[in-house]
């Protein structure tokens, strides 16, 4: 504790320390009070009990007393909370995208990178953005953690005022790969920084491809990806046209990728399963893919050779 | 004594059903509570797109179904004090009427309901999907709120349609009525949710 | 509740309860119908509050019940408002 | 009705035979048998569950299954223990047993609608385990089904969400039920404040079932519409906002782990005094902070959503409202212990169960006031800390008044005697093993090990081995206790009416009592703990 790894480790961990003392102080004193008794007063010892009769002040006493204590521990909960609403006005502003299962942090001008590269001691203000379900932003080292909720623009900061590497970690349960949705926070001296974000390439423009928008605005990226790589289902690079194994109704069959099996793959996935993937990952985006979009995600699957 | 039963002679005890009713309604009024939050969080944050959503719908058919509901309320209330005054006749011709206006606020639904199925404004259809948040939030709470209510209308027709031939067979009489006033207090509370569901789903401003 | 059903609502009663309920309904209409601004939601929801006070007291009879079973009522309603205002803290202050 | 000659119910025979004699029996002690076989296995599978998570986590990376077969297993798991065990657990069991006898009733006030709340049950909890078995494969959103994940993700959610809200109608029938049994049947001559505490605190309960178990009913009902025909309340997509279902689903959720507790806290009442042969101390007080517990219970859903962008307004609120819901409970803690001063304490092993209850209670809400405080929460929120929170204060609390309850309790209900010697070894290797099992689960969470994690790195793993070892000793701890108390059941020695000289009215009556309860109207004292 107290590592001031940020600006927040003081305040989060006072509030620690003052409940975390006052309950061990209850917890021994409680139980070494029960066990005074159960020997003191074992039915061997004290053989008839002696009946006693109620006392509203000493009910009133113990009711006072753990108010006041947990008033206590509002007051300094609250207080190590609240410097972590207000951001300052000058912080630097980061994008910290989450999808399944994948962080993406965007600097100023569309510069995206997979690790979230920080100057040490400059305040830096996270922008929360989810592409699909709900995510957990938790830096615990920074004592930072903020839910990342689609349609809704949360945000948190804080000032790292340490070197070094730390862990980024998914605190919100987002399905199948949760636990490996983890991300690296470097920490490095400012023009150590400046240098890395002057080279960060700009993210390359597929934006303006229909059928790669409706593709990212549903989240297919965060299972296929477009460079090979196998995610969680099978990479789109040069899928249309390829063939391979699929297994259907339990059958194992040979298949050629064309438009009509991409819509079914889209619409009813779990008809024909590829070979070597799981069966029930992918729901069905029936309703939510509109129909006329479909050609539009097939003439991109088409030029990506 | 208890031979041939497993439990001891059910013993009647009115008070107990009545409390019995009483704490059910009190979860239904919960279970409608949770619409009613949701409604009300959803109006918070667009209140524009609600208020030009409700013109939609029509005044008219609202005002009718409200009618008729406040009306059957007190017929059947008018049957249980029939009934106390062994006024079994009336009481039947009251359940009648409530039964009636029952199914007039059903009809009256259906072609709310079936209007709007026409124009491809229904749940999960392609229209809703297009619509603005607000509007689209609009429309799955109407059609959630009041298929919920007219839900429960249909159960206490049932219920009420037990009631009348308990009356008739003579099981139910003024000695014995327990049974229909927890009916009459299950239908009062259908018309108390549509109170509410009225004002908050046909006339925003 | 040791009175249990033997109080009988008249049907006199009853009617006069129906009419004030109908005026109520048309009293809620006209004033909607002025563009009162925020207010309107208010008197509205405040209408229809009184609307259903009424059916909770003489429909249902909850005027000649045990004191106990109207506090009962009453916790119900207060329970639900309580909890719509608290959801309002976060809402309203986002 | 006065028959002389007594006849146990459970040899009673009625217009049934076998079986049916069982599952047609509108009597409350029949019922309350039903529930516990049935929650007794349904515990059972649930622990597997939990045992196989730990087998999962003994080493980083993939140990005996997949990822996806860890995410449908806590989930299960959740579902299982919280809706199926924890939720029905003490207040269906032994609240059907017990809550009659202690008013002086014969039965509950609608005996008809308690068999149906037990027929509900067991279908809501076989579609809950159909949900785990039919084609889409197991539901993966964990038992809080947050959306919009639960209404994007291609497994049966349906069911699960569909036996949940069944297993909450038979919930809110029961309280229901035991509401107008205590308003209605209570024995000549009892007031509200000569009823034992145990009714007091299942009264407690039964209003918190009836009263938030319908919001998280119309909530999963909203769920399924929104699944089925995209209507769109919680998905953003759709226009819905994914926070408000949080709001929906703590509006119940909250109350509910108060219903878990307060029966466990109702038992351990009983206990207490009967085994210090000396009046309950602070009894008004303690009836008074079940119901003060129930009431504002209400009010602090909201502080398991500290980091879901609420408006700070509401984040103070909630901090300060459920630091006061723990006060109530530190006034019946203290009314506990100081019932044992100047008592004639008798170490037999249902004390001993709540003794460890006591110990296992404080540090679950102790470290519960960890997570009220907000800025402590932001550093342990989704963490293991919580997951060791919570299983200390369901498991180690509501779990060991359950063990408790059925130790004190077994010799009225089956008329049979267990083995002593055998049921404190079992009592104390399961404490052990409980604290190895979650003790360092705080630790790990401090640190930030997130919870719901298939995987995790390599700093945590001295933790999840300790858990782990845990877990193996506290499963035969289990079996040694299931082990005595069956055999306890079939061969044990006959027990008196009244073996522990407990002084509330089921004692008085034979063991297993007659299908009548009482034969003649009980005598109902002043006191209901009065010894002398
Ligand atoms: C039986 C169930 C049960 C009970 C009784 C409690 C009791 C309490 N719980 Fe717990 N809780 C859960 C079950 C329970 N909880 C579960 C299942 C979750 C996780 C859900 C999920 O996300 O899956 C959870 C999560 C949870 C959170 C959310 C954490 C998060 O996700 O970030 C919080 C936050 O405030 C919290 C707080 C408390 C508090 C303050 C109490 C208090 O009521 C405790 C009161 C008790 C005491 C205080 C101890 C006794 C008193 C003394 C020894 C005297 C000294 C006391 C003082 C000086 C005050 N709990
Ligand atoms: C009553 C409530 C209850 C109980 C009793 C338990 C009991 C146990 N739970 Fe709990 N658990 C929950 C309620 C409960 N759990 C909830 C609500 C969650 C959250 C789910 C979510 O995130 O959605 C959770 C989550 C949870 C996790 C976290 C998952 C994660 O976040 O990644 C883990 C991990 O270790 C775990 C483990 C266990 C273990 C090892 C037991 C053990 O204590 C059980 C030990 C007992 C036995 C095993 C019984 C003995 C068995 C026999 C007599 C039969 C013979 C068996 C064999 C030979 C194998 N549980
Ligand atoms: C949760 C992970 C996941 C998401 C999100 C996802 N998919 Fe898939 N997808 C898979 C898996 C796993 C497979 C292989 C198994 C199968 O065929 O069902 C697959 C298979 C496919 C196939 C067939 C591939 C082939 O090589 O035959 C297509 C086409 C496809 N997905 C399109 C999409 C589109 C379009 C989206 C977004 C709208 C999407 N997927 C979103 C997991 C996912
Ligand atoms: Cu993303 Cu968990
Ligand atoms: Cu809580």
């Amino acid at each position: 504790m107290f590592s001031n790894n940020s600006n927040f480790v003081h305040g989060v961990d006072t509030a620690f320390l003052l409940i975390f003392g006052i309950a061990i102080f209850f917890l021994i004193m409680l139980t070494t009070i029960m066990i005074v008794f159960v020997i003191k007063y074992n039915k061997k010892r004290h053989a008839k009990a002696v009946q006693i009769k109620d006392s509203s002040k000493l009910e009133i006493v113990w009711t006072t007393i753990p108010l006041i204590l947990v008033l206590l521990m509002f007051y300094f909960g609250w207080r190590g909370f609240i410097p972590m609403r207000n951001a300052p006005a000058d912080a630097m502003q980061v994008k910290a995208i989450g999808r399944m299962w994948k962080w993406t942090f965007e600097y100023p001008g569309k510069k995206q990178s997979d690790t979230l590269m920080l100057p040490i001691n400059k305040a830096v203000k996270m922008s929360l953005f989810s592409k699909d379900v709900i995510h957990g932003f938790s830096i615990p080292d920074f004592r930072v953690k903020e839910d990342v909720v689609p349609g809704k623009n949360n945000y948190t900061w804080f000032i790292p005022e340490k070197l070094g590497n730390f862990d980024l970690f998914c605190s919100a349960y987002c399905g199948l790969s949760h636990s490996y949705m983890l991300a690296l926070v470097r920490i490095v001296p400012e023009d150590e920084f400046n240098t890395w974000l002057a080279a960060l390439p700009v993210k390359k423009s597929d934006d303006n491809n229909e059928g790669f928008k409706i593709l990212e605005k549903n989240g297919c990226f965060s299972c296929h990806s477009t460079d090979g790589r196998k995610i969680i289902g099978p990479s789109f690079k040069g899928i249309y046209g390829s063939s391979h194994d699929v297994m259907t109704d339990g059958v194992s069959r040979k298949i050629t990728v064309d438009s009509l099996y991409i819509q079914t793959s889209i619409l009813d996935p779990n008809k024909d399963v590829v070979v070597g993937f799981p069966q029930g990952v992918m729901k069905s985006y029936k309703g939510i893919i509109r129909d006329k979009d479909i050609p539009k995600v097939i003439e991109y699957f088409k030029n990506l050779k | 004594m208890s031979e041939h039963n497993t439990h001891i002679e059910e013993h009647r005890d009115d008070e107990a059903s009545k409390l019995g009713m009483w704490l059910f309604i009190f979860t239904e009024l919960l279970l409608f509570g949770g619409l009613f939050l949701v409604y009300s969080i959803f109006r918070l944050q667009y209140p524009a797109n609600f208020h030009e959503s409700s013109l939609e719908l029509s005044v008219t058919i609202g005002v009718i179904n409200t009618i008729a509901l406040l009306f059957s309320s007190m017929t059947i209330a008018f049957a249980v004090t029939a009934v106390q005054k062994k006024n079994n006749k009336l009481a039947l011709r009251m359940i009648g009427i409530t039964l009636l206006m029952a199914l007039v606020f059903l009809v009256n639904k259906y072609f709310e309901w079936g209007h709007k199925f026409e124009h491809g404004l229904y749940p999960g259809s392609d229209l809703m999907q297009l619509l603005e948040r607000g509007h689209h939030l609009y429309f799955s709470l109407y059609f959630f709120m009041t298929g919920l209510h007219a839900l429960h209308i249909i159960v206490g027709m049932i219920l009420l349609i037990i009631v009348y031939f308990k009356v008739k067979n003579g099981s139910i009489h003024h000695e014995k009525y327990v049974f229909m006033e927890n009916g009459a207090l299950y239908w009062h509370l259908v018309d108390l949710i549509w109170i509410f569901l009225f004002p908050l789903l046909y006339l925003i401003s | 509740m040791a009175n249990n059903g033997s109080h009988i609502t008249e049907y006199r009663v009853l009617a006069k309860i129906l009419l004030i309920l109908m005026f109520c309904t048309f009293l809620t209409i006209s004033v909607t119908s002025f563009h009162l601004g925020a207010l309107t939601v208010t008197v509205a929801l405040l209408i229809a509050g009184f609307k259903s006070f009424l059916v909770l007291s003489y429909f249902m009879h909850l005027k000649y019940e045990s004191l106990l079973l109207r506090i009962l009522v009453s916790m119900v309603f207060v329970l639900f408002i309580v909890i719509v205002l608290i959801t309002f803290i976060d809402y309203s202050f986002r | 009705m006065n028959n002389t000659e007594y006849i146990s119910f459970m040899d009673h025979q009625g217009k049934y035979k076998g079986i049916f004699a069982w599952i047609f029996s509108t009597d409350h002690k029949r019922i309350a048998f039903l529930y516990m076989y049935a929650i007794a296995t349904f515990f059972l599978v649930g622990a597997i569950l939990g045992l196989l998570m730990r087998f999962e986590l003994i080493a980083p990376g993939e140990t005996i299954m997949k990822p996806q077969t860890y995410n449908g297993l806590f989930t299960v798991h959740g579902i299982i223990m919280i809706f199926m065990v924890v939720i029905p657990g003490l207040s269906a069991v032994f609240g059907n047993f017990f809550l009659p006898l202690h008013i002086g009733a014969k039965d509950v006030a609608f005996p008809k609608l308690n068999l149906f709340s037990w027929y509900l049950f067991m279908f809501g909890s076989i579609l809950a385990i159909a949900s785990q078995l039919l084609k889409s494969g197991p539901p993966d959103t964990g038992w809080t089904f947050y959306a919009p994940y639960s209404t994007t993700t291609g497994t049966n959610v349906i069911t699960a969400t569909t036996a949940a809200f069944i297993l909450g109608f038979s919930s809110i029938l029961t309280g229901l039920n035991f509401i107008v049994t205590v308003h209605q049947m209570r024995a000549p001559g009892m007031k509200f404040f000569n009823m034992p505490l145990f009714p007091w605190s299942i009264y407690a309960t039964a209003w918190i079932q009836l009263l938030a178990t319908p919001v998280v009913g119309i909530t999963l009902v909203m769920l399924i519409a929104e699944r089925l025909f995209g209507i769109g309340f919680f998905n953003p997509d759709l226009g819905g906002d994914p926070v408000l279902f949080q709001h929906l689903f703590w509006i119940y959720s909250h109350p509910a782990v108060y219903i878990m507790i307060l029966p466990a806290m109702g038992v351990i009442t009983e206990i207490i005094p009967t085994f210090c042969q000396k009046r309950v101390y602070g009894y008004k007080a303690i009836a008074m902070s079940s119901l003060a517990i129930a009431g504002v219970g209400f009010l602090v859903w909201g502080h398991h959503m500290y980091t879901s962008g609420m408006s700070n307004q509401a984040r103070w609120f909630f901090s300060l409202l459920t630091f006061i819901v723990a006060v109530p409970s530190a006034i019946k803690v203290f009314n506990w212990i100081s019932t044992m001063y100047k008592g004639s304490i008798d170490m037999k092993p249902p004390f001993v169960f709540a003794l460890a209850f006591i110990f296992l209670f404080m540090i679950g809400g102790l470290t519960g006031l960890i997570l009220g405080s907000v800025a402590t929460d932001i550093q342990v929120h989704d963490t293991s800390f919580i997951v060791a929170h919570f299983h200390y204060i369901i498991f180690g609390g509501m779990g060991f008044a359950f063990f408790a309850a059925i130790h004190y309790w077994l010799p009225k209900m089956y008329g049979k005697m267990y083995n002593f010697k055998r049921a404190n070894i079992a009592a104390i290797s399961l404490f052990i093993g409980f604290n190895l099992l979650y003790f360092p689960q705080f630790i790990i969470g401090i640190q930030g090990m997130p919870r719901r994690y298939f995987d995790y790195l390599p700093r945590f793993q001295w933790a999840q081995v300790i858990s782990t070892i845990g877990g193996v000793i506290l499963v035969s701890a289990i079996i040694l206790m299931i082990y005595n108390l069956v055999m306890g059941v079939r061969k044990g020695a006959k027990a008196p009416a009244n073996p522990w000289h407990g002084s509330t009215l089921e004692w008085t009556i034979p063991s297993p009592p007659s299908l009548e309860n009482f034969d003649e109207a009980p005598f109902v004292k002043e006191n209901p703990y009065d010894y002398n």
